[in-house]
């Protein structure tokens, strides 16, 4: 404990039990350190996270927030929401490193006068004890502090370069060296594993494009017989990897039509905005993009009559940016040749093969499986392409291999439960690691809103980032307050509605893992208010709109981080 | 000419660092972007293309323009400081220094951005030639000769040997820096120092080299060794199969045909604009990785005792990009699409004697979340065209 | 531009006494849009809010902040002086520097700079502040009280006196509660059923006393003024309008083995019974867990001896659903467990009762039929101890750790009856400090020791052990003259601590009401607002507040009376105007707020939506501003922000936590 | 005067007994069995602890005549613990008299049919400190 350390201390209090516990305490002359400053809000369930995250960013070193014991809240309800938000809110700050006793929860009645000041001396007690807190406000170097480019005029020293310079020896003939590849964990969690993996179901390769070839013939059908004025899915682009979606109107348009393993673009979004046009839209949606229009369903912003929905089988989608970081370029006109398990490509630097599942999207590794949600018909099978992380081996098909490396991913069954694998292992570093690896990865970003505007749940007319509802209408990468916390808003925003459809992942220019916080969100979920899945079933009621009486206290977080 | 062997490029980078701040690809997490080199750093030379180009060394995505406080009753204003210290930007590829050619017309037209100058005057460039082209490369359509970059001083790898020569004084007066520090330094014993002087012409047509004959090679023993004429040999050669494959690259051959100064009047009402942006997004992907955007948008910021004017990049794909005070002009995401495609191809090249404000970098087309990109649509009005003629 | 004057309240030297006001004041003048800032000894004294008045005629602000004492206690204050100074009453704020600074810090320098911090925060949410007019809502005209003791009983009749509709609603198949157990009643000794039977009937007969007996409150939905409140009519059996009240089925009814609980388990009752005779409505009600027809089918004597042939057993509970503008809590209260004192020795012997089975005893209508004898074996009782305190004063979780107030006084008056009719009895009383206080209670007490020799002992019973012989010798202590006192007693009193009615945590739950840890409801204010709980429209009543004997109840009664007559004299009622609105530019209408509002004030409709000239039919959410209690839970379910609450939005609040965390 | 009050708090301390707490309501010494032998009751330990009345309270027999039943622990409803305290200050007696106590053997021999056991668990007890 800094001798002389004045910790800044926010404590919001809700208008009926917590503040007339504090006017007690006053009125009693309970006294308890002047570091606390309480704002009244007129319930527990008024608090915003964005307000405790704003406190911590603004410089607080502790934040606490006081309601009424459940069951007695003055608007009966107020604080059991109260209780699921700030635990899952605590969680996620425990998870990118802000030390989880900074924050806490507590009921204090009326009457508790006693109670109120003995919690808040042992809260400043507590935070003392921590010291100042890690500034969230360099969370995300943004702006001046930019890594790219702080030209920091004050100190200027030579620095022993400590990182290789890595140079490409040989230029010619068979393309460049390929530079070691670490564990990134996020585009590409697979470590390229040995060619001969177990062998698989039919040949999926040509899979796909007998589904093509059904679904067009079913999709010019569908627009000959009128049942659909327009039909969306992809089209075929200038290489083999770039198909776009787009609607098609008419038989001859849909000539370039396109299904391959590259179609990884979930097109339940441009629903949205197909519910305004009128007649009937026939859409194609891969199994976890149909969880994403129940969701879309469940709120009211699509409209079911109008959508024809044809389930398209999925053998798990590829992206360029996956063979891009193995080193291959330079790639020749519909020179990839995708079969069950390799990758053929001739690029002008001579032909390459590599492992499918190396350039397979890192969702496709942990797939909810290949059940359609919803569909008005299927068309073509699906295979399962779950990836236990650490063997690199397919595990529906590969036997359980005993000598598994990677401890965390240590039940080998099926890729369900590989989902969290990237987060338990986060969740294992220490407090500051975890804040060094967020501050790292989060720096990155561009703040180009792809996440945003890709992401299924973060459909709205007019993001609260647009407006100027919180504070500042900020746009590129800027200062203000919630710039820093975009990521982490963000997924609160989308917590209990994120089918997990990986698309923020696949979008993001900079490969920045933010699949991982709304993981996090959906594993506290699971493990707190039971198995949870968005979008499994149209109207199912998100666990932050519901609550039980006997929902775990945030203390939890607390105790739960004890453990590891 | 310099030539240092690639084993000894740490000490070079060492070199450069020691005197001014040395800005070159770094990796971050598989990523890699332009970054300030120090200690921990994983420089990646070899690396094609960076996420975001080297704009963001001249025209940061956000800067403090200045700032004012208030104690008590009187206001005082501070304006940021002008950058006033060298700085190098190493390894920027021919799109990269193209880009900031059109940047340059932009700033450094009347009225001057004082900011972007004073930071393109300090900036020393040394560009880099392409080693492997990748195929959503183009550069070649508009111009730009990914084998002879320009900038300041030109660097390139071949074989084990990093060459830089100087193209003008500026890079001619940093050779000699660094010369200096690898001699004090008793470095590189086959380190050849070599007086060209070459200029890159505006058109981007074949440079004219006006070679001086004396070579001077630097030895590590403080005499000067002459560069032997295998070395060049090599460079050109390795410059040559650079171009070959460029030729082979399926995006090089994009003809402009029917854009820039000959542009069509109806092209701005044509209805392929709406069947082009659908799957637009309104993300700004592509504007933030683009290497000639220049938009930027100014806005304060409160920092509690002080507020702070700053700019930040702006993205004309953004909703609220044109949003002024009785509302805004482009409501609709196709006439934004339609915007950037019209600034980059026509309204920019009929203001700046027929240069193109794109150079053919393809990070757009990396990058776009749906695939949509620069080339499909030049690609779909010159089938529009083909069909309708 | 907002031009805002702070005024930093001495409050004598509560809060000068520890914060260096000048410098708060001194501060606020440098905060940006602060015009005026002055501090002054009483700024809630007439004196205080005329500075105000005049001040913001003078500067022409256009908000105010009073740094002073919490909110809670002179919010109102200020807001009704902006509103004299033509400044709309929600451009007020307070900074709460004396509950949660000054009181509570000792350093000087330290509690100055908090001061100046939280002033900072309420200047910069009242630069924020939007004038607000209060929204209005209908009141419906009829209360409902729950309870039908004296308190309830006493608090319709008022109500009713001032022309309103009252319904009360009786657990027990009669009204009249606690007191109608009762023998005598202090200090004046009148009969306690000659004081309020006649009360009783009053209720009955009043044309706007609506008596629901043996029913309960379900659930209650709404708000002050427009409550809406489920009430389930418990099927009695008996058709109440065919009735006679005669009796006879009572008296031929087989089954006679349930204690009756009017008698504190004392005798039994038959299966249809009705408490006691002068139960009111006197209808007779079948206890169908100890009714053979419905335990076996095969009895229905009552049936059979009806004249009226009343007996229904065909009839169901009964759910109504009634609309009322104010509720008064008047549930009583019961006397405590007393199992876990077995020193006492109170569930081994039949001797040893407590004070409400010993006023049954000496009642008429009683078991003994007033005589006073030993329960174990009906003989006259000669020794009487009586020991005070029971349960009540006491730390530990066995009893309670308040007063029982009442407990002094009713043993006094027991002691003085048994002593007038028995006056060979000996009546022994040991107490740790006799607690008469008010009008001729303390005279009362001196009676009951002077004129009827009652034997008061300061000290307690450590132990009664009952002999074979019957007797029950009572070990106890005479601190005064350091005495071992040993009586071998025929009987023993336990004046047993008292606590609310079981029911009293579910009642206040359903209305939201608080209750604190010993179950009494918690009152707005201890001496301000002592009869209204914090939440609006709820009204206190009797014991349920806190122990209390019966004066005390009527008066508290006809105070909550003149509340609900208060309320309920309005047409209409000032809403809170910090009522949720929605932005419907932003609005996704994807109704997650929906499923969060408790008042279900929120609803969704298809409108036109102008978007800077952009025309587009869309689904927006729209708030009942009536409905709205302005939680603020539909703000933060809202992903895109368009939801904020007025008074306490968005913006506001994180300029606070900006201005705490500079 | 001034020694007394050190000991006077170590007897507080040892006893855990905040003599504060009592209401006087004379509850234990009811319960109390050698009530009849004890010439200072145990509620009267409690106030001449409070009082500071420490020497008489070093003479007084009751020091010997508690049993160590705590009956009055059990019995008092403040909490206060009188039992605990009249033990402190027996050991403040003992203390003072220096190490003359009687040693294990000769205790052993004391042990005879007739004595109590309640006698013997209450002096276990009791010296359990």
């Amino acid at each position: 404990m800094q001798i002389g350390f004045r910790p800044k201390i926010v404590a919001f209090c809700c208008n009926w039990c917590s503040y007339a516990g504090a006017d007690l305490a006053g009125s009693s002359r309970l006294s308890y350190p002047a570091d606390v400053k309480i704002i009244r809000v007129p319930c527990s369930c008024r608090v915003n996270p964005m307000f405790i995250l704003r406190a911590f960013e603004k410089g607080a070193d502790g934040v606490i927030m006081c309601g009424c014991h459940p069951g007695d809240c003055h608007y009966s309800t107020g604080n059991f929401y109260a209780r699921r938000r700030m635990t899952l809110l605590f969680s996620m700050l425990d998870f990118i490193g802000v030390e989880n006793g900074r924050c806490r929860v507590e009921w204090v009645s009326a009457a508790e006068g006693a109670k109120f000041s003995q919690t808040m001396n042992e809260f400043v007690e507590k935070i003392c004890s921590l010291g100042e807190n890690v500034r969230l406000s360099n969370l995300r170097k943004t702006g001046s502090q930019q890594t790219a480019f702080t030209i920091n005029t004050e100190k200027r020293e030579t620095h022993r370069l400590v990182g290789a310079v890595v140079t490409d020896a040989s230029w010619t003939g068979e393309g460049s060296k390929v530079s070691e590849k670490e564990e990134n964990g996020n585009q590409m969690s697979v470590v390229t594993g040995d060619p001969e993996a177990g062998q698989y179901e039919p040949e999926c390769g040509s899979q796909t494009a007998k589904t093509e070839e059904s679904l067009k013939i079913r999709l010019a059908q569908l627009l000959e017989s009128g049942k659909a004025a327009r039909v969306l899915g992809w089209k075929k682009g200038e290489t083999d990897y770039d198909p776009e979606p787009a609607f098609f109107e008419n038989k001859d348009e849909l000539g370039a039509f396109v299904y391959n393993d590259f179609c990884g673009a979930n097109l339940s979004k441009y629903m949205i905005e197909a519910a305004g046009l009128d007649g009937v839209t026939a859409v194609v949606l891969k199994p976890c993009d149909t969880y994403s229009f129940n969701q879309l369903m469940t709120e009211h912003r699509v409209v079911r009559e109008k959508t024809y929905i044809i389930g398209v089988g999925c053998c798990g989608k590829l992206s360029i940016s996956g063979i891009r970081a193995q080193g291959v370029t330079g790639i020749e006109e519909n020179g990839i040749e995708v079969t069950d398990d390799r990758i053929k490509i001739k690029t002008v630097y001579g032909d390459r093969e590599i492992e499918r599942n190396s350039a397979m999207l890192e969702r496709c590794g942990v797939c909810k499986g290949k059940e359609h949600r919803i569909f008005d018909e299927l068309i073509g099978e699906s295979r399962d392409t779950t990836i236990c992380a650490g063997t690199g081996k397919a595990c529906g098909s590969a036997a359980p291999d005993s000598t598994v490396s990677n401890a965390a991913a240590g039940r080998e069954n099926s890729g369900k439960d590989q989902r969290f694998a990237e987060v338990e292992r986060i969740e294992k570093l220490s407090a500051k690691e975890r804040f060094e690896y967020f501050s790292n990865e989060l720096s990155r970003c561009i703040r180009c809103n792809a996440c945003r505007n890709v992401c299924p749940a973060c459909s709205c007319i007019k993001c609260v980032f647009d407006g100027n509802q919180f504070d500042e209408a900020a746009k590129a990468n800027s200062e203000p307050f919630e710039e820093k916390m975009f990521h982490i808003i963000r997924a609160f925003h989308v917590a209990g509605r994120c089918t997990d459809c990986g698309e923020c992942s696949r979008v993001c220019p900079q490969n920045i893992p933010l699949h991982l916080f709304n993981r996090k969100f959906i594993k506290d979920i699971n493990e707190l208010y039971g198995e949870y899945c968005a979008g499994y079933e149209a109207g199912s009621v998100s666990p932050l709109t519901r609550f039980t009486m006997q929902d775990a206290e945030p203390s939890v977080v607390t105790e739960r981080s004890k453990g590891c | 000419m310099l030539k240092i062997s690639t084993d000894r490029i740490n000490e070079l980078m060492d070199a450069i660092a020691s005197k001014m701040d040395l800005i070159l690809p770094v990796e971050n997490n598989g990523q890699v972007n332009f970054g300030i080199y120090e200690s921990g750093v994983r420089v990646r030379l070899d690396a094609l293309k960076t996420v975001k180009s080297a704009k963001d060394a001249f025209f940061p995505q956000s800067e403090t323009l200045y700032s004012c406080s208030k104690d008590l009753k009187n206001l005082s204003v501070t304006p940021a400081k002008l950058m006033d210290r060298p700085f190098a930007v190493f390894g920027m590829k021919g799109c990269d220094i193209r880009g900031l050619e059109v940047l340059d017309r932009v700033f450094l037209s009347d009225p001057v951005d004082g900011f972007y100058k004073a930071r393109r005057e300090n900036g020393i460039v040394i560009g880099m030639v392409c080693n492997t082209p990748w195929e959503s490369c183009f550069c070649k359509a508009f111009g730009v000769d990914c084998t002879e970059p320009g900038g300041d001083a030109t660097a390139c790898v071949v074989g084990d040997g990093l060459f830089i020569e100087a193209n003008n004084e500026k890079g001619k007066a940093f050779l000699e820096m660094i010369s200096e520090v690898l001699i004090s330094e008793t470095l590189a014993d086959n380190c050849i120092m070599r007086d060209t002087v070459e200029t890159v012409s505006k058109d981007g047509t074949e440079k004219t080299a006006l070679e001086d004959d004396k070579e001077q090679s630097v030895s590590k023993d403080g005499t000067e060794k002459t560069a032997d004429a295998d070395d060049m040999e090599k460079l050109r050669a390795h410059k040559e199969s650079i171009r070959r494959i460029t030729e082979k690259l399926p995006l090089m051959s994009l003809s402009l045909k029917g854009w820039g100064t000959e542009t069509p009047k109806d092209r701005f009402d044509s209805p392929l604009w709406e069947k082009l942006y659908k799957p637009c997004l309104a993300c700004g992907t592509c504007t933030f990785v683009c290497p000639t955007c220049q938009c930027y948008d100014i806005k304060d910021h409160d920092d509690g005792d002080s507020v702070r004017r700053y700019r930040c990049w702006d993205s004309c794909m953004y909703s609220d990009f044109t949003l002024m005070a009785h509302g805004n002009p482009r409501t609709s995401q196709m006439q934004r699409f339609r915007q950037r495609f019209m600034h980059k191809l026509v309204y920019y090249p009929q203001n700046n004697d027929g240069i193109f404000s794109c150079t053919g970098c393809g990070r757009c087309i990396d990058k776009c979340p749906q695939s949509l990109n620069i080339v499909k649509v030049i690609k779909a009005f010159e089938k529009e065209g083909k069909e309708n003629v | 531009m907002p031009r805002i004057g702070v005024f930093v309240c001495h409050c004598g030297t509560n809060i000068a006494g520890t914060i260096d006001v000048a410098k708060v004041a001194e501060m606020a003048a440098a905060e940006q849009g602060v015009v005026f800032s002055k501090d002054y000894q009483y700024m809630c004294s007439q004196t205080g809010q005329t500075l105000i008045i005049d001040a913001i005629k003078e500067y022409k602000l256009t908000g105010i902040v009073v740094c002073s004492c919490s909110p809670r206690m002179h919010e109102t204050t200020f807001r009704n002086a902006a509103q004299r100074a033509g400044l709309n009453p929600y451009m007020v704020e307070i900074a709460n520097i004396r509950e949660q600074c000054s009181w509570i810090h000792k350093d000087r320098e330290e509690a100055t700079e908090k001061a100046v911090i939280l002033m900072r925060a309420a200047v910069a949410k009242v630069c924020l502040n939007t004038p607000l007019t209060a929204g209005e809502s209908g009141v419906t005209k009829r209360a409902l009280v729950i309870g039908g003791g004296i308190a309830g009983i006493q608090t319709a009749l008022d109500i009713s006196a001032a022309g309103f509709k009252v319904d009360i609603v009786e657990k027990t198949p009669s009204i009249g509660g606690r007191m109608s157990q009762l023998d005598k009643t202090f200090p004046t000794l009148d009969c306690s059923a000659c004081i309020l039977t006649p009360k009783m009937v009053e209720a009955a007969s009043d044309e706007n006393i609506t008596l629901y007996t043996y029913s309960e409150v379900e659930k209650v939905s709404g708000f002050v003024g427009n409550f809406k409140v489920d009430i389930r009519k418990k099927a009695r059996s008996v058709r109440a309008d065919k009735c006679t009240g005669c009796g006879v089925c009572q008296e031929k009814c087989p089954s006679k083995k349930a204690p009756s609980e009017f008698n504190r388990g004392l005798n039994n009752r038959s299966a249809i019974y009705t408490p006691f005779a002068q139960a009111i409505p006197n209808v007779p009600v079948i206890d169908r867990e100890n009714c053979i027809k419905f335990q076996t089918g095969k009895c229905g004597v009552c049936s059979k001896v009806c004249q009226a042939n009343a007996i229904d057993y065909e009839q169901e509970d009964e759910m109504i659903t009634v609309e009322y503008g104010a509720i008064v809590v008047a549930t009583g209260f019961d006397v405590i467990n007393l199992d876990k004192y077995d020193e006492y020795a109170y569930s081994k012997s039949k001797d040893v009762i407590t004070s409400l089975e010993l006023e049954r005893i000496m009642n008429a209508a009683g078991p003994t039929g007033g005589h006073l004898e030993r329960l174990s074996d009906g003989k006259a009782p000669k020794e009487i101890v009586f020991i005070q305190c029971v349960g009540s004063r006491c730390a530990d979780e066995r009893g309670k750790s308040y007063c029982s107030k009442i407990c002094c006084m009713y043993t006094a008056k027991q002691a003085m009856l048994i002593r007038d009719k028995y006056p060979d009895t000996n009546v022994t009383v040991f107490y740790i400090d006799i607690r008469t206080p008010g009008k001729n209670f303390d005279e009362f007490y001196r009676r009951a020791v002077e004129d009827y020799n009652v034997h008061y002992i300061k000290g307690q019973v450590g132990k009664v052990l009952p002999e074979s012989s019957g007797k029950l010798i009572v070990v106890g202590s005479d601190i005064i003259d350091a005495r071992h006192v040993i009586i071998p007693a025929d009987m023993v009193v336990l004046a047993a601590a008292i606590e609310p009615n079981k029911d009293a945590r579910k009642i206040a739950t359903m209305l939201t009401a608080s209750i604190d840890n010993n179950n009494f409801l918690t009152e707005a204010h201890a001496k301000l607002r002592p009869v209204e709980s914090p939440t609006a429209g709820i009204f206190l009543s009797g014991v349920c507040q806190g122990p209390r004997d019966i004066p005390e109840t009527v008066a508290m009664a006809g105070s909550a009376a003149a509340k609900v007559i208060g309320l309920l004299s309005k047409d209409r009622l000032k809403s809170n105007p910090c009522t949720a609105h929605s932005d419907e530019l932003m609005c996704n209408g994807c109704s997650t707020c929906e499923k969060v509002c408790p008042y279900g004030a929120i609803s969704y409709e298809t409108k036109i939506v102008n978007d800077h000239g952009v025309k587009k039919e869309r689904r927006v959410a729209v708030v009942n501003a009536a409905l709205c209690q302005g939680c603020g839970a539909c703000t933060v379910a809202c992903p895109s922000g368009a939801m904020d609450l007025s008074g306490f939005s968005n913006r506001q609040i994180i300029a606070e936590v900006d201005a705490v965390c500079r | 005067m001034s020694s007394n009050i050190e000991t006077i708090n170590i007897i507080k301390e040892i006893s855990g007994v905040n003599p504060l707490r009592c209401m006087k309501c004379g509850k234990c010494t009811a319960s109390c069995m050698a009530y009849d032998e004890m010439d200072i009751k145990p509620h009267q330990f409690v106030s001449y602890i409070e009082r500071g009345d420490l020497e008489s309270l070093m003479l007084s027999e009751s020091l010997y005549k508690c049993l160590g039943c705590f009956a009055c622990v059990e019995r008092c409803p403040r909490n206060v613990q009188p039992g605990k305290l009249i033990d402190a200050v027996r050991q403040t007696v003992i203390r003072q008299r220096g190490a003359e106590g009687m040693t294990t053997e000769e205790i052993r021999q004391l042990i005879t049919q007739e004595v109590p056991q309640q006698l013997l668990v209450s002096a276990f007890r009791r010296n359990r400190r």
